[in-house]
């Protein structure tokens, strides 16, 4: 099957240079002209059509001043309101919803009523918009300082500076067409993940393989992250590793909590789609299967095969994404993917229940009067199950990235809300019978 | 070559009293668009089709570049067959080709799997006869050699 | 083209009968004679060579009158003493050791402790030894007969109708050498199973396709399985479906518990090599690879090519077995097993412990005098986590046979176990403290 990548890797096609396009040349129109194919699919990215647990439900809404879209995904609170008993207090009970194509991620950030709730940092536009050019333009030249200055402002300042969601000049060359990594948050979280591999100073422009960087161009955005420090510099918790057990460990380090709990009390972590992460930890990352082997499928124009950039599901296009490599009927592969993803749905539900009853305890035992003493392991251990649980929760592939990997995360996280719950029960004040 | 032209053009109106319309198509670019490379026996003459690129670059790296051809896997190995098949094939695959109108990635359809199957054992027949069959068995069903050697011929 | 396929086999004539064989002939010795190379494989299984959680270690020990062998396989029971808290009360607390090649199988049935802690019926020879002639002896040639009777004899008595350990005749028909299940319990079980599936009156023999019968031969015998009533009948519990879930459901509906566990007085169930079961959960069953398409690859011997009759690790043979499907180096293909493997046994050991915790709260309020109306909930909550544990501990792929239903199952076993420790914490002999 690494045959297969290698020769499709050496699919090249001839381009036609119908304008000169720089590294300043920001609006994918104008690429477009260069790369009409491309840029074809990459508009296609408006299209919303659900799968059983991915792609995006077109919901409709009236516009407002305050909230112009008429269209928005499906909210993820209706669907499941125990994620707002798990995030209460935090800005994502009040707003969380499926995601949907990269042409709708600058105004979904914009108008997400978590804006409302929080004043948010410039940090955010990072991975919502096309922010190389930004990056130079406030750093003079130097994209990393560029960055730090993006991450200082606040985010209606940062909004002015930029115009495009993520587009051609933030995963290409503008000469070579080569893949480019363009974050900084990327260049030096990959570094620490490589050293704590024991490979020293890399630098992923540098160091990294074709195949690799058809990864890289994704995890760029497609990962756990936090603001780091009162400049909210944006940072991927990598030092010690990809696992959940590693980016929980270095939380733990730096004392990092991302809100109090409402209801307990615990200090705690929201994930945020940990795709790159988990994903490393499968079997087809381990087989060198890459993001875009699967999200942007190579497809036949006429003589030439290009790569798909209608990013989306790949169970809307099963033929091309997995048929190149798997020889069984569209049908099977579909079943396979949705019995993976049924079996992580299932432990992800007990999971959740088991937790709402541990945040249900924690409240009623603090509401009696339990001191914080009494409370803290327990709360410790909502937020080890939290943290564990919210890791595939908020990973998009409902567990197909990977399968064993994912179950056994929610399988500790069920452990963990348990163990709080006993902690609980050793408790005076349980003894005096407050949870009854 | 004569004698092929002949046998190739009965079945080629074989297929056309069937296929009506699609004759037309297909005959143009069977011609044209070198549809009887089928006719031959050179590899290269298969990759005449672009679409053929992938498994003409595949059957090079492969352990059969030097002892088997396209055809000696996809084509029958006896004489009538042999050139229906590549009639067959050569008049659909330049339907196909020039309507465009086919599955991607290509699969091989259940008739050419079974030749294919066929072919293995066409020169593998020593290697393999104990394993073949369990023997006599009512309803015999033979190992698919491809289940487990799909990318002898090319890699995939 | 299937005519063709035929006339062809009618042709061939692959072997030369050196000796005739019978439906009588059970000595392999005899069959070798037609079939040298595939004896040659079958006489290897003696070997013993350990894989980090499979394969098994030579041990010695000094021969007994009641015990001859000078060497066994390493015991579990002294790699991790927690089972003998887990199944204390039972026969396997007493002796239980790793499995090794198949030309053991009877004597480590006849000579295992466990035979001097209970009276074992002859129920037990089925999967010991090759029963096809003694099935057909007892029964007067109808082999569901005889199957009855054997199932009836005490296991001393039944021994003395048998002189091998499986032989040839067990899976093939003498005359045509084909594959043919010879177990009456799987026929009555996959039966009952494809029954369950919708599928009526299912005949294993008569509408097995051949790949199915190259995964049946092996799960006449590596399944869960329990002795029906007084006439100790071997059955195979799959009438609700061959999940972990499903057998559960049938043993309760039945009533059935293997002991009475020594601490807790909870009626619990001892899970016994689902190989066949937990298979069937994996995405190599879903692609049809077969059992013997990893235990018995074919190898080469000269012109030739033949099922490896060495049945064993495929981690000991990696080239064979893997390689030919898995087109990647040995030492990757190892590491991906290993790593599904160490994810399962770091799962296996977590639920371990938390049983362990529940069986020691568990004895302490029942010292302590709960009534077993306090301790009913948690017993039955033991039971079901017990049942789980097990079915991924004693199956013997360390999880690789289907990874993340592996991993599910014992994150499963741990939320059952930490029920029970919850359920516990309800009663009134624990608010009067008696588990401090
Ligand atoms: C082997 C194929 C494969 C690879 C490689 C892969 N994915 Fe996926 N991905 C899937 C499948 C299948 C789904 C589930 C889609 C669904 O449920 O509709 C998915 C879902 C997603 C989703 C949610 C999509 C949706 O429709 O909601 C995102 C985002 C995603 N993947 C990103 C990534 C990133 C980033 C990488 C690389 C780090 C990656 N994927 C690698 C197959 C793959
Ligand atoms: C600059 C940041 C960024 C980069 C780079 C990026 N993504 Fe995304 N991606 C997003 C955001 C933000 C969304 C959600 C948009 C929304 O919901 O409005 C998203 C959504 C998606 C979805 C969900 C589509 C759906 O229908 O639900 C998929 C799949 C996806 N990305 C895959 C990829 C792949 C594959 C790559 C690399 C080839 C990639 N992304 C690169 C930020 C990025
Ligand atoms: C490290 C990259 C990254 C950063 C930083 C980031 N996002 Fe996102 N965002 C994503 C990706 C990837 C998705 C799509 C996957 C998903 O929704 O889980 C997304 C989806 C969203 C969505 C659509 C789904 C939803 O949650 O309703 C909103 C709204 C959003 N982000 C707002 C924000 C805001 C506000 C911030 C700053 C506090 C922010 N994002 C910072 C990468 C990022
Ligand atoms: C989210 C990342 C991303 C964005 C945005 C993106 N591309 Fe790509 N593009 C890729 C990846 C991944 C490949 C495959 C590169 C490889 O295989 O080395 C690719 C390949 C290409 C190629 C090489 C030929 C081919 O199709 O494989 C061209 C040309 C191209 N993109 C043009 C564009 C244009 C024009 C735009 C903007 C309209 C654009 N890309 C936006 C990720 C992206
Ligand atoms: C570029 C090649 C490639 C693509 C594209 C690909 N796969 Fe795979 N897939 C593999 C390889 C390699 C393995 C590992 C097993 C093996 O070696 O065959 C694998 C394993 C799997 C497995 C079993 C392992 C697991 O993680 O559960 C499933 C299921 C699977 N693929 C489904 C899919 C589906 C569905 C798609 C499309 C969304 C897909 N694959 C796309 C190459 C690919
Ligand atoms: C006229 C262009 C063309 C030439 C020349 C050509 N092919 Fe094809 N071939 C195609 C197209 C188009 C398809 C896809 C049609 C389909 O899926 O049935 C195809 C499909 C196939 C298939 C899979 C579908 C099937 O019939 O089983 C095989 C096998 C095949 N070709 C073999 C060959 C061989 C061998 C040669 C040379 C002797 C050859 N092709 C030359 C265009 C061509
Ligand atoms: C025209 C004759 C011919 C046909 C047709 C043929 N083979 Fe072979 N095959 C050979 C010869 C000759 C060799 C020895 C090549 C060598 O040793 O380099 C070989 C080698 C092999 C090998 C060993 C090398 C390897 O790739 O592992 C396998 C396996 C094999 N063939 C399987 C098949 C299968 C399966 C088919 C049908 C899909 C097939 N062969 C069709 C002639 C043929
Ligand atoms: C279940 C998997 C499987 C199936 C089915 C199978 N083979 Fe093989 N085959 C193997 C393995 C494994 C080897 C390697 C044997 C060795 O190296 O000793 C092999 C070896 C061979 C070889 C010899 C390669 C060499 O070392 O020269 C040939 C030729 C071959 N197979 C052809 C076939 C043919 C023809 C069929 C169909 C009738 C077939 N195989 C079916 C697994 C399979
Ligand atoms: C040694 C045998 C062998 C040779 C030589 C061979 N093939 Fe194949 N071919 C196969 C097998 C086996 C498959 C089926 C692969 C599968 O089902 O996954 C196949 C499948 C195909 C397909 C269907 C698409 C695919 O890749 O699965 C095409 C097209 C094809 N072959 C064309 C060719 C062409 C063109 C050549 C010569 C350059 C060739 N083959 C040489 C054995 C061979
Ligand atoms: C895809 C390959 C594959 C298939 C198919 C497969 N197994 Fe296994 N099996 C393995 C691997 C790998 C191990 C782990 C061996 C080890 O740990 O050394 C294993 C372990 C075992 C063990 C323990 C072996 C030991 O050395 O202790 C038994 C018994 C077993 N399998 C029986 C079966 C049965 C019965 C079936 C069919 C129902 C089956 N296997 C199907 C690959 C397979
Ligand atoms: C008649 C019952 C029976 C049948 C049929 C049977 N086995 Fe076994 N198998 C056993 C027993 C009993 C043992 C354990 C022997 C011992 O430990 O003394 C065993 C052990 C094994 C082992 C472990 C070897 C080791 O080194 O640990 C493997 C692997 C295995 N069997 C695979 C298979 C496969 C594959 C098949 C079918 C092709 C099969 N068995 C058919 C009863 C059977
Ligand atoms: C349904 C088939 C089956 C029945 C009935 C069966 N066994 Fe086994 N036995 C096996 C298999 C398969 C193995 C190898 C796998 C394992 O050890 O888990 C095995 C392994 C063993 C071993 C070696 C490993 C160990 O446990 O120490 C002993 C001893 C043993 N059995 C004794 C017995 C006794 C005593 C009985 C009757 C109470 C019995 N068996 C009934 C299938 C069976
Ligand atoms: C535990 C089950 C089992 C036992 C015992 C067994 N075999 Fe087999 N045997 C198989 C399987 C599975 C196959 C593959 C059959 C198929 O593919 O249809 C096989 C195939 C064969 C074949 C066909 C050629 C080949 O190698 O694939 C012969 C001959 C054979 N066995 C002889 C014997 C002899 C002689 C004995 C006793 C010394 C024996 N077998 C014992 C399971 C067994
Ligand atoms: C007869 C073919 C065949 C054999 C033999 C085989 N595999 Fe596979 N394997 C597959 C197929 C098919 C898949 C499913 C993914 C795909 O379609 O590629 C798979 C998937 C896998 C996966 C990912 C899915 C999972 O269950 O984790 C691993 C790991 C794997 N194989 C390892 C092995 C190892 C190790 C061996 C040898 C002990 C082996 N395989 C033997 C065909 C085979
Ligand atoms: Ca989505
Ligand atoms: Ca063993």
């Amino acid at each position: 099957l690494t045959n297969i990548m290698e020769r499709k890797n050496e699919a090249r096609n001839p381009f036609f240079r119908v304008v000169e396009l720089t590294d300043d040349t920001t609006d994918p129109e104008i690429w477009g002209k260069n790369f009409p194919l491309q840029f074809d699919g990459y508009k296609k990215t408006v299209d919303q059509t659900r799968t059983r647990f991915g792609g995006s439900e077109a919901s409709h809404k009236t516009p407002t001043d305050a909230d112009p879209r008429s269209i928005v995904a499906q909210s993820r609170l209706e669907e499941d309101p125990r994620l707002k008993t798990m995030w209460d207090g935090y800005a994502f009970a009040v707003d969380f919803r499926e995601e949907r194509g990269h042409a709708f991620m600058l105004d979904d950030q914009v108008f997400t009523e978590r804006q409302n709730v929080v004043k948010q940092p410039g940090s955010c536009i990072n991975c919502h918009a096309s922010a190389y050019a930004t990056y130079k333009k406030l750093g003079n030249g130097d994209i990393a300082l560029g960055f730090q200055e993006l991450n200082k402002l606040p985010y209606f300042e940062a909004r002015k500076e930029i115009t495009h969601p993520v587009a051609c000049i933030d995963c290409h060359d503008s000469q070579t067409m080569a893949l480019r990594i363009t974050r900084p948050a990327f260049m030096t979280g990959i570094k620490a993940y490589k050293a704590s591999q024991g490979v020293e100073n890399y630098d992923v422009n540098r160091d990294a393989t074709r195949q690799e960087m058809r990864s890289f161009v994704c995890g760029q955005c497609h990962v756990e992250y936090y603001f780091k420090g009162a400049d909210k510099q944006l940072t991927y918790p990598w030092e010690k590793g990809l696992k959940v057990e590693n980016i929980l460990a270095y939380y733990d380090e730096v004392k990092h909590k991302d809100w109090t709990h409402k209801q307990t009390g615990a200090e705690v972590l929201k994930a945020q789609h940990p795709e790159f992460e988990l994903f490393n930890q499968g079997i087809h990352s381990r087989a060198g299967v890459a993001c875009a082997d699967c999200h942007m499928p190579y497809k036949r124009e006429g003589a030439m095969k290009i790569s798909d950039h209608h990013v989306r599901s790949p169970l809307l296009n099963i033929s091309q994404s997995c048929q190149t490599c798997h020889s069984t009927s569209e049908s099977e592969l579909k079943f396979r993917a949705e019995s993976i993803q049924e079996r992580t749905f299932n432990m992800r539900n007990l999971a959740m229940n088991a937790l709402v009853q541990l945040i249900e305890d924690l409240k009623v035992l603090k509401e009696a009067g339990a001191t914080d003493l009494e409370l803290a392991p327990a709360r410790d251990f909502q937020r080890k199950a939290q943290f564990y649980l919210d890791f595939i929760e908020a990973e998009n592939s409902m567990g197909f990235h990977a399968p064993a990997e994912a179950v056994r995360i929610l399988g500790e996280s069920i452990d963990f809300t348990r163990q709080g719950q006993l902690a609980l029960r050793e408790t005076k004040s349980f003894q005096t019978g407050q949870l009854r | 070559m004569r004698i092929k032209i002949i046998k190739l053009s009965v079945v080629g109106i074989a297929m056309g009293l069937a296929i009506g319309s699609a004759m037309g198509v297909g005959v143009y670019t069977f011609v044209y668009a070198k549809g009887y490379s089928y006719m031959t026996n050179d590899p290269q003459n298969c990759a005449n089709c672009h679409i053929m690129n992938e498994q003409y670059d595949g059957w090079q790296k492969s352990s059969h570049k030097n002892v088997a051809t396209c055809n000696d896997c996809h084509t029958p190995h006896d004489l009538l067959g042999k050139y229906a098949t590549k009639a067959s094939n050569g008049f659909w695959h330049s339907y196909y080709f020039t309507t465009n109108s086919f599955h991607e990635p290509i699969q091989l359809t259940e008739r050419s799997r079974e030749i294919t199957e066929q072919s293995c054992r066409y020169c593998h027949q020593g290697m393999v006869d104990a394993i073949s069959v369990s023997l006599q068995k009512e309803h015999t069903e033979e190992v698919s050699c491809i289940r487990c050697h799909r990318s002898v011929g090319h890699l995939h």
